[in-house]
């Protein structure tokens, strides 16, 4: 391979090969997919739970900043992906009062789903400065204390339909729109972490103390951290309630987080590939499971109902983490997600 | 006369009740290489956390020397962060090394050069012209630190993987590598054998010649205090029992006694 | 403001509290151990409960009246063989590995036992009607204004003999002292002779038996059982256990309180955000104590 | 090596899966097809109805009796025949009560199992997540349960079988203040859940403008099982009558601690209140309760006794009311399709606006909102027993 190169003096070009090589994969996967629903050939069912899995990708990668590359636990993350919901729905559903069949001014809604990002990194950026001086499950407890405040908040705001939450959301979420954002957040994600912040946010993980005596300001870098992490979780949530079209409180409760967090952690603790292959395959397999469990009801002699689709959900997670200790992609990343200047092939070999 | 470096005044620390340092003085001398033993538990590391900022002291002060538009003044260091005085221009290393053990060598070189980094948070986003020059400017200086060093083959190896004498140097390439003016090194020979500890004391001496620094260290290994250092203090249960040159120190017998007593160092 | 900081609203305190405070004692003494946040842990509290529900039926079915100490033994050991059960598969081989390994196991094991009980017939997923008159038939006594039943009589006392009993194990008994050594440090006290991993099972099978019990207490005050009943009680004792300092036994006996206090006063000041009254007070001691209430501060050494 | 082997196998997992999915649209049908070839004529294949309620998770409960009301009533066509002389089979998907899940559901149904209606789901916030994509696709929909009064604006194709929240608190109110004389009223409702506070902010409102006077408005989070500190405070402020307008579960609970604390007047509630397990949970506490239900068990109405005798039968256990709005709901969209002579989404959808169905739950019609009109009766009960008391018409 491409081992002999030289780091020093060679001239990096603007627009490198595998950047070049991840956009046209995802523009080939957006336009196989767009065509094949265009033309009627693609299950719509499919097409939704592809979207709903991106969505995932954004949460759970987003999530991974915080958990997996700076080494804080937090498990709040889906209380950011609320104040990015109710924000960006408010604006188009209330204020704006758009059609909710999803077609009008689509810079607002666009404009919507940012606004929701900056409302979320702002609570989290509000919360990240006092609570990030605390350490592991200390902060795990306060975070997901924040998470529920910010649940109970919401739920008592009438203007946002309280517990009733708010319905007729417009459909502004479609395929093309979250494989952009998709996108978007995972190279923004992958810049920062092979960057010197992202390089700080690692030694952060590694040895908080160390990182400090060698320069790095933990404190503003963890809340940094967060910050970014929130804002992810925001568009997340934004472009969720614009593709459910509906929202309320308690879908963003702890539980809700807990998902978030097992796809972090079965995709592998500081690693972007992991959380996307654990995002879409776990959304795959528990719907994958619907289809199962209508299969094995048809061709078994007793009654097997959905109720067992979560149980052997929950067997399938626990033997997983036996198995796969670290994680299904450990703390590896695919090729394309490593910045070529970064990845001297050895990186995590020799 | 020479200038100062730094200069710890008056320092008293206390732990709940226990008192660590008791009074402690000091004035260091730029470019020199100056020594602090003592008998375990003596207050040493605590010595070295006060001058980093992992404590603050409970009663003194500490300055450090600094220069602004070609003058030089003391400045009152006692109450900053630890990352503030790392870009102040102290670097240290630790007792029981303290690599970052998932990372690469190359990256570990890179963080301690990270607060010098140029760019902001946008520049890393975008992947712009900014952030490409910055990031070659300190890859190449962590490329040359680590030939420097004799660590270039091990670039890309996870620190976790490497043998101890390594991470040791990878230690000191570290702290350098935060450009300091003053390194302070805790028990750098710990767990050498007698050629790698001769090796240790020319790499030093080395070191501050080339990287033009003052040095201030802990030992035990008192040939290596006594072949390197121009200046000593012993400190025992938080007080300075004695200081002065290897020979003088070495005769002292408070000393004698600080060690003997315990049969430790015998 | 006589509704809200009166003698009826403490005595609500101190019920709610000594339920936290059973569970959380399990939270806690694993964490201490293994550092683990058994998340499954209310999922042993609702199997408690329903292994107190199974006997008390059974012994009506045998037209029998059920001992009331019986009840409380099957429900303890129910507990008991689902924490050590859970601990022997998803915990144990994981005992080396990263520590959040075995926290997604955990989460997994709580959902399989949630899930599973809702799914066999012989459970399901409705609301069963605990037979708590079956067991104690129900007084109160009127002190002042405040209401007390004989069923927060039994819960508190239950409870609290609970805890000084498992107190004193922890405390004078050669497994107590060997846990407490584990706690401190795994390796020295295995270098000791300490077999960790028994202390480790014991340690699963006391707090599966405490939750056990808390499982049969709630069943008894408020007679209304569902396999996802767990999910809140082992929050909220997480919560406390944190509260006062995670590792810490009578942290977690004064944080229970303490929520369980926080949280009445709380709904009484305002009930639409009373939870998040209590929350707020979680974080703010927190912020303050970064240790929790009780929690020994650990220092890091540089 | 390792990181390009696991992407490429990743990628290739991908397609498979998506391209299975876009194989099993044209599968489906098939299957359906050769299921009616091999049997005999085509008209034969079963008509697919989606039925969807939450069977795991908290909600559970709820989602099993509405589920079992489906089954029961598809067996009795089926038993007669079926629809438009094929047999009816339910597709049932469980959507945890998450919204998110919820849509998934809806999805799956539609796109995937091509069924002609879907009954479902029970939680508002479901339908309401539903309701959109079984209007783009313009197969018509009956909720049993969801009383949002938002659900059926979703479109025109969108149906319930239940009241909705406004009327049942607005009947509530009505009833407290004119037969039960009551002027002071403390509330206690579920401030997670949207049917409570629903009922609660209507019978608040109306039971204020009636001129009575809400002394006590005291919420508690999901998942509660101690309400005694609510209690307290209401019971302080010296009520005539507690309104509590939740499910059965926790009602049973809140009669238990009122009694507890001393309060012998009477709790009012509405349909939630339905179902047996309220007098095992509240036992004599729950005497000297009224609720505002749909129909009333002991009613002389043939069709309610057979419905409660066969369901107890059948299930080992008395419906409650999600068990006969189930069964309703259902019931109202076979004789729908029945109507329209049709599979099709547009003609059923039209069918069910000129339904006229005398069901369990009362005589069904629906207004140009696609709510049914039914008037509401208030049941007493005493001594573990439903009695009828009075009926409201809206």
């Amino acid at each position: 391979m491409k081992g002999k190169e030289t780091v020093q003096n060679k001239k990096i070009p603007l627009f490198k090969k595998r950047d070049f090589q991840l956009l046209v994969g995802t523009v080939i996967f957006w336009a196989i997919f767009y065509t094949l629903t265009k033309f009627g050939m693609m299950n719509l069912y499919w097409m939704h739970i592809i979207n709903v899995s991106l969505i995932y990708v954004i949460l759970t990668t987003s999530l991974n900043l915080i958990n997996g590359f700076s080494g804080q636990f937090s498990i709040g993350h889906m209380g950011f992906a609320a104040v990015g919901a109710y924000t960006s729905a408010t604006l188009t559903t209330i204020v704006w009062n758009l059609p909710s069949h999803g077609v009008g001014p689509f810079s607002l809604f666009i404009l919507s789903v940012i606004l929701g990002g900056i409302a979320a990194a702002f609570i989290g950026f509000l919360i990240g400065l006092p609570t990030l001086r605390l350490r592991g499950d200390y902060l795990a407890i306060v975070t997901l204390a924040f998470g529920e405040i910010i649940r109970v908040t919401i739920n008592s705001i009438k203007f946002v339909g309280g517990p009733r939450g708010i319905p007729g959301i417009p459909r502004f979420s479609s395929f093309t729109v979250i494989v952009i954002f998709t996108f978007l957040s995972v190279i923004v994600l992958r810049n920062i972490i092979y960057s010197s912040i992202g390089r700080a946010l690692l030694s952060i993980r590694e040895d908080e103390v160390a990182s400090e005596l060698v320069g790095v300001h933990t404190t503003y870098y963890k809340v940094l951290g967060f910050t970014v992490g929130a804002f992810f979780a925001g568009i997340g949530g934004a472009l969720l309630a614009h593709l459910i079209q509906y929202i309320n409180p308690l879908q963003f409760g702890f539980m809700a987080t807990i998902y978030v967090l097992i796809m972090v952690y079965i995709g592998g603790v500081g690693s972007l590939s992991g959380s996307i292959v654990a995002a879409i395959g776990i959304t795959f397999l528990s719907e994958g499971l619907r289809l199962g469990l209508d299969k094995l009801d048809q061709v078994t002699p007793f009654h097997v109902g959905p109720e067992w689709r979560m149980v052997i959900f929950s067997v399938l997670l626990v033997a997983t983490m036996l198995y796969k200790t670290n994680g299904l992609m450990g703390d590896m990343e695919f090729k394309v997600l490593i910045p070529e200047e970064e990845d001297e092939n050895a990186k995590h070999g020799a | 006369m020479q200038n100062t470096v730094l200069k710890i005044d008056h320092v008293t620390h206390y732990f709940g009740g226990l008192r660590a340092v008791s009074d402690f003085n000091m004035e260091l001398p730029e470019g020199a290489i100056w020594g602090l033993i003592g008998p375990n538990g003596a207050g040493k590391t605590t010595i070295f956390n006060l001058i980093t900022g992992v404590y603050i002291p409970t009663k003194g002060k500490i300055y450090f020397r600094q220069e602004r538009k070609g003058e030089f003044y003391m400045e009152d260091i006692t109450r900053y962060k630890p990352h503030t005085i790392v870009s102040k221009g102290i670097a240290r290393t630790f007792q029981n090394l303290r690599i970052f053990p998932n990372l690469t060598v190359l990256d570990n070189i890179r963080i301690a050069e990270h607060f010098r980094v140029k760019y902001s948070l946008y520049d890393a986003v975008m992947r712009n012209k900014k952030f490409k020059e910055e990031e070659e400017k300190i890859k190449e200086e962590a490329m040359n630190l680590l030939k420097l060093f004799n660590l270039h083959s091990r670039t890309y190896t996870l620190a976790k993987g490497l043998p101890y004498g390594e991470l040791r140097r990878l230690e000191i390439a570290r702290a350098l590598a935060t450009h300091p003016k003053l390194l302070l090194l805790d028990e750098p020979a710990a767990g050498m054998n007698p050629k790698e500890t001769q090796e240790l004391m020319d790499m030093i001496l080395w070191i501050r010649k080339e990287f033009n620094l003052t040095i201030f260290l802990i030992e035990h290994h008192m040939k290596f205090v006594m072949g390197i250092c121009e200046h000593i203090k012993v400190m025992d249960f938080g007080e300075t029992i004695a200081e002065g040159t290897p020979q003088e120190v070495s005769n002292n017998p408070r000393v004698i006694e600080a060690y003997l007593g315990r049969k430790k160092y015998a | 403001m006589g509704s809200i900081f009166n003698l009826q609203q403490i005595i609500n305190g101190i019920q709610i509290g000594s339920i936290y405070a059973l569970i959380s004692i399990g939270y806690t003494l694993v964490y201490g151990i293994i550092q683990l946040i058994n998340f499954a842990h209310g999922d042993f509290y609702m199997v408690g409960a329903y292994a107190a529900y199974f006997a008390v039926m059974f012994s009506a079915a045998r037209k029998e009246h059920p001992n009331v100490l019986i009840v409380l033994l099957i429900s303890m050991t129910a507990g008991a063989i689902v924490a050590f059960l859970s601990n022997r598969i998803a915990y144990r081989p994981l005992r080396y590995k990263p520590r959040l390994s075995a926290l997604i196991t955990a989460i997994g094991v709580s959902m399989f036992l949630e899930y599973t009980s809702s799914a066999i017939p012989a459970i399901g997923p409705s609301y069963r009607a605990f037979p708590q008159s079956a067991l104690i038939p129900e007084h109160t006594y009127k002190i002042g204004h405040a209401i007390l039943s004989n069923y927060q009589i039994v819960n508190v006392s239950v409870a609290v003999v609970l805890m000084v009993v498992l107190t004193y194990i922890v405390q004078y008994t050669r497994i107590g002292m060997a846990m407490r050594a584990s706690a401190q440090d795994k390796d020295a006290a295995r270098l000791m002779g300490i077999d960790i991993e028994y202390i480790i099972d014991f340690t699963f099978i006391i707090g599966g038996a405490l939750a056990g019990a808390a499982g049969l207490l709630t069943g008894i005050t408020y007679p209304r059982i569902n396999p996802y009943m767990g999910i809140i009680p082992g929050l909220k004792a997480f919560i406390a256990a944190v509260l006062g300092g995670i590792g810490s036994v009578p942290g977690a006996m004064l944080g229970s309180y303490i929520l369980g206090f926080s949280e009445v006063f709380g709904m009484a000041i305002n009930s639409i955000l009373g939870e998040g009254i209590a929350y707020a007070i979680l974080i703010l001691v927190l912020i303050f104590l970064p240790q929790g209430l009780l929690g020994k501060k650990t220092g890091e050494k540089v | 090596m390792k990181r390009r082997k696991t992407f490429a196998v990743l990628v290739s997992l991908l397609l498979v899966v998506a391209l299975f999915g876009t194989v099993l649209t044209g599968c489906s049908s098939k299957t359906a097809n050769n299921n009616g070839g091999s049997a005999q004529k085509t008209e034969s294949k079963p008509i697919l109805i989606g039925g969807v309620a939450p069977v795991t998770g908290p909600a559970a409960t709820y989602g099993k009796s509405t589920k079992q009301g489906y089954e029961m009533a598809l067996e009795e066509w089926n038993a007669k025949g079926g629809v438009l002389g094929r047999k009816v089979k339910l597709v049932f998907e469980d959507d945890k009560a998450d919204p998110t899940e919820a849509a998934n559901a809806f999805s799956k149904l539609i796109n995937d199992n091509h069924v002609v209606a879907i009954v479902g789901s029970v939680t508002s916030s479901c339908s309401l997540a539903g309701a959109p994509i079984a209007q783009r696709a313009g197969v018509p929909m009956i909720t049993p349960t969801s009383t949002n009064p938002k659900v059926t604006q979703v479109g025109d194709y969108i149906f319930r079988a239940c009241f909705i929240d406004p009327f049942q608190g607005t009947v509530a109110a009505k009833f407290v203040f004119n037969n039960l004389k009551a002027r002071k009223a403390g509330v206690i409702y579920d401030i997670g859940q949207d049917y409570n506070t629903g009922l609660a902010e209507f019978f608040k409102k109306e039971f204020e403008s009636l001129g009575g006077k809400i002394v006590a408005y005291e919420g508690y989070p999901d998942g509660t099982t101690d309400f005694n500190t609510q209690l307290t405070k209401i019971i302080d402020a010296k009520p005539d009558v507690i309104y509590s307008p939740n499910y059965y579960n926790d009602d049973g609970l809140i009669a238990k601690q009122a009694r507890t604390l001393g309060f012998t007047g009477p709790i009012v509630g509405g349909d939630g209140w339905d179902s047996p397990d309220l007098f095992k949970i509240g036992g004599d506490a729950v005497n000297n309760c009224y609720f505002t239900n749909h129909f009333s068990k002991d009613s002389k109405d043939p069709k309610v006794q057979a419905f409660v005798k066969k369901y107890t039968e059948k299930y080992g256990e008395a419906p409650d009311a999600l068990a006969a709005l189930g069964y309703d709901a259902m019931n109202i969209m076979l004789t729908a399709i029945q109507n329209a002579g049709s599979t099709d989404g547009a003609k059923i959808k039209d069918a069910l606006k000129n339904i006229d169905y005398q069901g369990v739950t009362g005589h069904i019609k629906f207004d140009k909102d696609r709510n049914p009109v039914k008037s509401a009766v208030i049941i007493k009960i005493e001594n573990g027993k439903q009695t009828y008391v009075t009926t409201i018409n809206p």
